[in-house]
């Protein structure tokens, strides 16, 4: 009968210790961003670096406020609305999921904060010296490293998925991004998007752009 | 505390975790299944608190994201079903009762009941180790309808949802060597002069049930495999874009489906008639009948699977053909629950705490299956589908059954399972603290689905025409209702514990009952009898004319004088 | 040491033959979803005839005939067991595990041509369907063979020969498995 | 009762109402006599001091009768329900009506879109105006729909319709409905389609015939006018 017991035991804590899984218990200066992140987590990975087969770009790092920027453009409708975008519609519900301005400004803390890092390449057949000459347009607002410039409302593209700068490129010219009237901010990329002259520009470019880092 | 039926083991962990007693494993299947519906409960009172109070830091859990949100309510349904129910129902009290019931030693197979016991414990660990991996738990529904489940762009958990899947194919293999093993016992392994009308209700029950699911799971298991595959190895059987077709796993998974409510289903109307005759001191109205409709709807269930689907893409004439027999499974299934009350006629009711929840297991089952009757009809089922409506509805069927129709097994049981008798106030004060905030639970959620609310959303407030105020309260009410109920479980853990060490010594036959398992020592020695009893009638033979006690055991000749025979 | 439930018989068939009869009976339904998953694709398909002109009928009809013969030493082997005949049990047993063994490298040697030809588990559902119903019997059949290993062991001992019996049973039904799987998979073209 | 919760805004809503209605009334009844019958055995049956329990087997005929005739009227209840329920499913799902105007609806991780025949009235040509998330009709017109699912199932829910039809990738069902309350009402998504279900939210506008021409001609994709979303100039308005 002991040995039921014991087992007995065993049994109720360990399912209960199963069942609870501890609410951050750390001292963590932004547990909340830490805490809403989790879901962001399921497609942009918990370092945030992205997951293409998710159509989730890397995020770790992004300027805080361009984040902030584009998850009120997912919420309000701006973005994520178009009948093409299909990354942005799986994007748009996770944003309106943020409940507060402050949850808001936690998540985007916290991603900003994430140690940013060069996603590998997966496009081929791009070339980084003609992209060099086509990025003399890009670096009047995103910088000559690609670092970005918060006056002008321009990202940073150094951490960046490729292919993500490809899917995006190719929806301010189809007109899929900066297209709707509330969207001030895309609708001054996209006729930028425009000097780009083909397919294989964006090639080019974007392999320059994977050449760049941030100068210290 | 007396320990009489370990002695022959030596005492230690292995001697107890490699034993082939019958009864050690019922005791291992049902400590597990015990701590499995913690979790489950853990994981209603995480998602329930998000729905009542959407965006709160729940105590104990944290926030609630959208993916948590699938992945609790997915685990909790198959947790539930899977992990709770049928554990308890069938393995559980199947592995305890069956030998002392029909008077033998033990199992046919006591290896391969060891062995199906493994299987599943290895498939609870491999479940409960699913939602710790990178993505979290699966959260597709407990239905994991492809291309969802199948792909991990749209389900997000690459390996959550094939552990999930594992973990359920392994369930189903440790269930069917163990239905092997009831079913091949109970027909050849009882006692001498047991005939085919003298096997106690229950026994009946859960080899119905075993056979059930030996014949439903085999197109599951194939489509386990099947989606596993595609999840793992890039076939395509239920992509549409390579020509395979997802609604075939609708189709397979329902096979199995609904007939695995029965398979649930018919032990728990088992133990409801076994203790039922007991405290009424009745015998059990027309035995065969009980019988006949339970083998009837068994057969009925395997015909009326696409009621699931009716709005899911399958040809529309069809659901004609499946409202016809699902609406025809509610003859069975009424002349059940006819025959029940009918044996309250003319008893002499005890409302003991068993009987207290065989009663409402009765009371509260009917309510479950006339609100089945709106969704098997196609018509109305087209707005009900998927709504709150249906979520109300299995619950009010599986609650009674998995959570009622256990507590009075275990409250009947229990003096023979542990030698000791369970605390009465105790017991009463748990089982109104259970059944009152159940209903409290689960007629708001009827009108919520009459509301037009559907299951599984994480959060009403996008919804803001349906969503009102009022629904909100609903769900607020819900919500704390539950946490009651949750908090009277207490109660029923300590004096399930307490009892074991300060209760009142059970003797053999606290209850005066008929069956063979009250002849033997409490809690029964390894071998259960000293010698093995022979049977002269059936179970139910209380309150018998001419005789001086109101009750007649089954292993009593007929020429031996009237008395407390035990 | 046997509990006492074992050796009772109420209903007069021995317990053994009645757990491998109801462990059929859920073999039986495992492969019967899974054909008529199958067989429904197939009608939707018309496509699928070419590729499965693609299988290779003769290896095919080979292994049918050596499944065929396997089965029938089985029933040689419970005939030999039934008359406590332990070497000719043993003997026959062991053909049947030959038997079984012939089945299964046919079954490699199938496999890795087609797989060299480009046809593998992905290339198309057909190929997905073939794979995995012909390779839940292959595991079957290896699953067969390892337990008439086992049980040969004791026959030559002259103990258990009632399980002679019941190994056949449970070949016999591997047998009839392959005996739907072959024409649906090989020959319907 | 239904219609205190949601509206009606359907010409087949309130058959599919009637139904539930019909199918309370049947079930309720038996319902409240079980109950009735089975409380009140259990007080009347209590345990008394000195009274034994009667020896009932239930196997003889008039005691059968008890459990044979109302298993009996049972069946008469089911036939009647499946007489009506078959009805109302002949007239959502298999008979639909000529159609007025055909739109395309398609589910997708996590959005409804939905194309609209433009000014000439037919789908799949240069003018159709594609949405997101806003589904526009005219009142009294009847509406057949094209049902797609882009990667997983979802499931097509409007609950003032009553209307509900799964969206299977790889199939295109169609469906009908007509609408006959003016006003904006909530689609859902009925079917679990991954971890953005619970905000696959849209709408649809149902709108008099001149609004719905203002609006047709405000989004004509071959007019150089821009692309305006209902929500998104709403949330403009609110900020």
């Amino acid at each position: 009968m002991t040995t039921r017991l014991v087992i007995l035991a065993m049994l109720s804590i360990a399912a209960s210790s199963f069942g609870f899984t501890p609410a951050n218990a750390e001292a963590d200066s932004n547990a909340n961003g830490k805490e809403l992140y989790q879901l962001c987590a399921q497609c942009h990975g918990k370092d945030g670096l992205g997951n293409q087969v998710a159509l989730a770009p890397a995020i770790a790092g992004q300027r805080d406020w361009y984040l902030l920027n584009q998850i009120t453009k997912f919420r309000s409708g701006q973005r994520g609305t178009h009948f093409y975008d299909i990354a942005g519609m799986r994007m748009r519900p996770m944003a309106l999921s943020l409940r507060t301005d402050q949850d808001v400004a936690d998540v985007v803390a916290y991603v900003a904060a994430m140690p940013p890092e060069k996603p590998a390449a997966t496009l081929e057949g791009g070339d980084p010296e003609k992209g060099k000459t086509h990025f003399q347009v890009c670096l009047a607002c995103h910088g000559p490293n690609g670092e970005g410039m918060q006056a002008l409302n321009a990202p940073t593209l150094n951490h960046s998925s490729d292919w993500y700068l490809l899917t995006q490129l190719q929806n301010f010219r189809a007109g899929i991004r900066g297209t709707n009237p509330e969207d001030v901010t895309g609708a001054i990329m996209r006729p930028m998007s425009m000097t780009l002259p083909d397919e294989q520009a964006l090639q080019d470019v974007i392999a320059y752009i994977m050449t760049l880092s941030e100068s210290k | 505390m007396s320990d009489s039926h370990d002695h022959h083991e030596s005492h230690g962990f292995m001697s107890y975790a490699f034993s082939t007693d019958h009864k050690v494993i019922g005791m291992q299947y049902m400590f597990t299944g015990m701590a499995m519906a913690l979790i489950g409960g853990f994981f209603a009172y995480a998602f329930r608190m998000q729905l009542a109070f959407p965006g709160m830091d729940v105590p104990l859990y944290g926030i609630v994201s959208s993916a948590e949100y699938n992945s609790l309510v997915t685990n909790h349904g198959t947790i539930m079903i899977f992990w709770v129910a049928m554990p308890v129902l069938i393995a559980a009290f199947g592995n305890f009762l069956i030998p002392l019931m029909i008077g033998c030693d033990d199992m046919v197979f006591p290896r391969l009941n060891r062995l199906s016991y493994q299987i599943f414990l290895l498939s609870a660990i491999v479940l409960i180790s699913s939602f710790f991996v990178e993505g979290g738990g699966f959260g597709g529904a407990w239905t994991s309808y492809p291309p969802l489940s199948a792909k991990a762009e749209y389900n997000l958990t690459p390996l959550g949802s094939s552990l999930w899947l594992l973990a359920v194919a392994l369930e189903f293999v440790a269930f069917l060597l163990g239905g092997i093993n009831f079913i091949t016992t109970v027909m050849n392994a009882r006692a001498p002069g047991m005939t085919m009308d003298d096997i106690p209700m229950v026994i009946w029950m859960i080899v119905l049930a075993s056979i059930l699911f030996m014949a439903s799971v085999g197109p599951l298991i194939a489509g386990a495999v099947m989606l596993f595959f595609d999840q793992q190895l890039g076939t395509a059987f239920f992509d549409p874009d390579r020509g395979g077709d997802p609604v075939l796993w609708q189709h397979l998974f329902w096979f199995f489906g609904h007939p695995e409510v029965y398979v649930v289903l018919l032990p728990a109307m088992g133990i409801t008639a076994d203790v039922m005759c007991v405290f009424a001191r009745k015998k059990l109205f027309a035995y065969r009948t009980v019988l006949y409709t339970a083998i009837g709807t068994g057969v009925l269930s395997f015909f009326v699977w696409a009621h699931h689907q009716f709005i899911s893409g399958i040809d529309p004439r069809m659901a004609n053909l499946f409202t016809v027999t699902t609406l025809l499974i509610s003859i069975p299934i009424a002349e059940m629950c006819f025959v029940y009350i009918a044996t309250l006629y003319g008893g002499s009711i005890r409302l003991t705490t068993p009987m207290l929840w065989a009663l409402a297991f009765l009371g509260e089952f009917m309510i479950g299956g006339v609100t089945g009757i709106f969704l098997g009809a196609s018509g109305s089922d087209i707005y009900l589908h998927d709504s709150y409506f249906v979520l109300a509805h299995f619950h009010y069927t599986f609650f009674p059954i998995a959570i009622i129709g256990v507590f009075a097994g275990i409250t009947f049981w229990y003096p023979k399972m542990f030698g000791k008798m369970m605390n009465e106030t105790m017991g009463k004060i748990h089982f109104w603290g259970t059944v009152i905030p159940f209903n409290c639970i689960f007629i708001p959620l009827f009108l919520l689905g009459i509301g037009g609310q559907h299951r599984r959303i994480y959060n009403y407030e996008h919804f803001p025409e349906l969503a009102g105020k009022s629904m909100q309260d609903m769900r607020v009410f819900a919500t704390v209702s539950l946490c009651i109920m949750l908090i009277f479980q207490f109660v029923f853990l300590y004096n399930f514990f307490a009892s074991l060490l300060k209760g009142k010594e059970a003797g053999k036959n606290p209850w005066k009952s008929n069956t063979l398992e009250w002849t033997t020592e409490s809690p029964p020695p390894h071998g259960n009898w000293k010698e093995l009893p022979n049977c002269y009638r059936g179970p139910y033979e209380y309150s018998v004319e001419g005789r001086e006690e109101d009750y007649w055991p089954q292993n009593i000749p007929d020429d031996e004088p009237a008395g407390g025979a035990a | 040491m046997r509990p006492i439930a074992t050796t009772r018989s109420a209903t007069g068939i021995p317990t053994g033959r009645l757990a491998v009869w109801w462990l059929i009976a859920s073999e039986i339904v495992l492969f019967g979803g899974l054909l008529s998953a199958y067989i429904m694709y197939r009608l939707s398909h018309d496509a699928w005839t070419a590729q499965a002109a693609q299988t290779n009928m003769w290896l095919g009809a080979t292994n049918t005939f050596v499944l065929l013969t396997s089965s029938l030493t089985a029933v040689l082997a419970h005939k030999a067991a039934d008359n406590n005949d332990t070497d000719g049990a043993f003997k026959y047993l062991w053909f049947t595990i030959l038997g079984a063994l012939i089945f299964v490298s046919i079954k490699a040697f199938e496999w890795t041509t087609e797989i060299q030809h480009g046809y593998t588990l992905t290339s198309s559902t057909f190929w997905s369907f073939y794979y995995c119903a012909a390779g839940l019997h292959a595991l079957h059949v290896i699953a067969g063979a390892t337990i008439m290993a086992i049980v040969s062991m004791d026959v030559r001992k002259g103990k258990e020969m009632q399980r002679v019996e019941l190994c056949g049973l449970y070949w016999h039904f591997v047998d009839l498995v392959w005996i739907f799987l072959f024409p649906l998979l090989y020959i319907a073209k | 009762m239904i219609e205190r919760y949601v509206e009606i805004a359907s010409t087949y809503g309130g058959n599919i109402d009637a139904l539930i209605l019909l199918i309370a009334a049947l079930v309720g009844f038996w319902l409240v006599l079980c109950e009735v019958v089975f409380i009140g055995f259990i007080i009347k049956f209590r345990e008394k001091p000195g009274v034994r329990g009667q020896y009932i087997t239930g196997e003889e005929k008039h005691q059968k009768r008890w459990i044979a005739i109302p298993h009996y009227l049972v069946l008469v209840c089911d036939i009647v329900i499946i007489v009506f329920a078959v009805n109302i499913w002949y007239t959502v799902k298999q008979d639909l009506p000529e159609p007025d105007v055909t739109v395309r609806i398609i589910g997708q991780q996590w959005a409804w879109s939905f194309v609209h025949p433009g000014t000439d009235g037919l789908l799949d040509t240069e003018d159709d105006i594609k949405m997101v998330d806003e589904l526009h009709v005219e009142k009294d017109k009847v509406y057949h729909f094209k049902l797609e699912a882009r990667d997983v199932m979802h499931s097509f829910s409007v609950p003032v319709f009553r209307l509900k039809q799964d969206a299977v990738p790889g199939r295109i069902i169609t469906g009908w409905f007509e609408a006959t309350k003016l006003g904006s009402f909530d689609i859902q998504c009925a079917e679990i389609c991954g971890i953005g279900h619970g905000m696959m939210a849209a709408k649809i506008f149902i709108e008099s015939p001149e609004e719905h021409q203002k609006w047709v001609a405000l989004n004509d994709p071959t007019e150089d006018s821009k692309h305006t979303s209902t929500v998104a100039a709403n949330n403009a308005a609110a900020n």
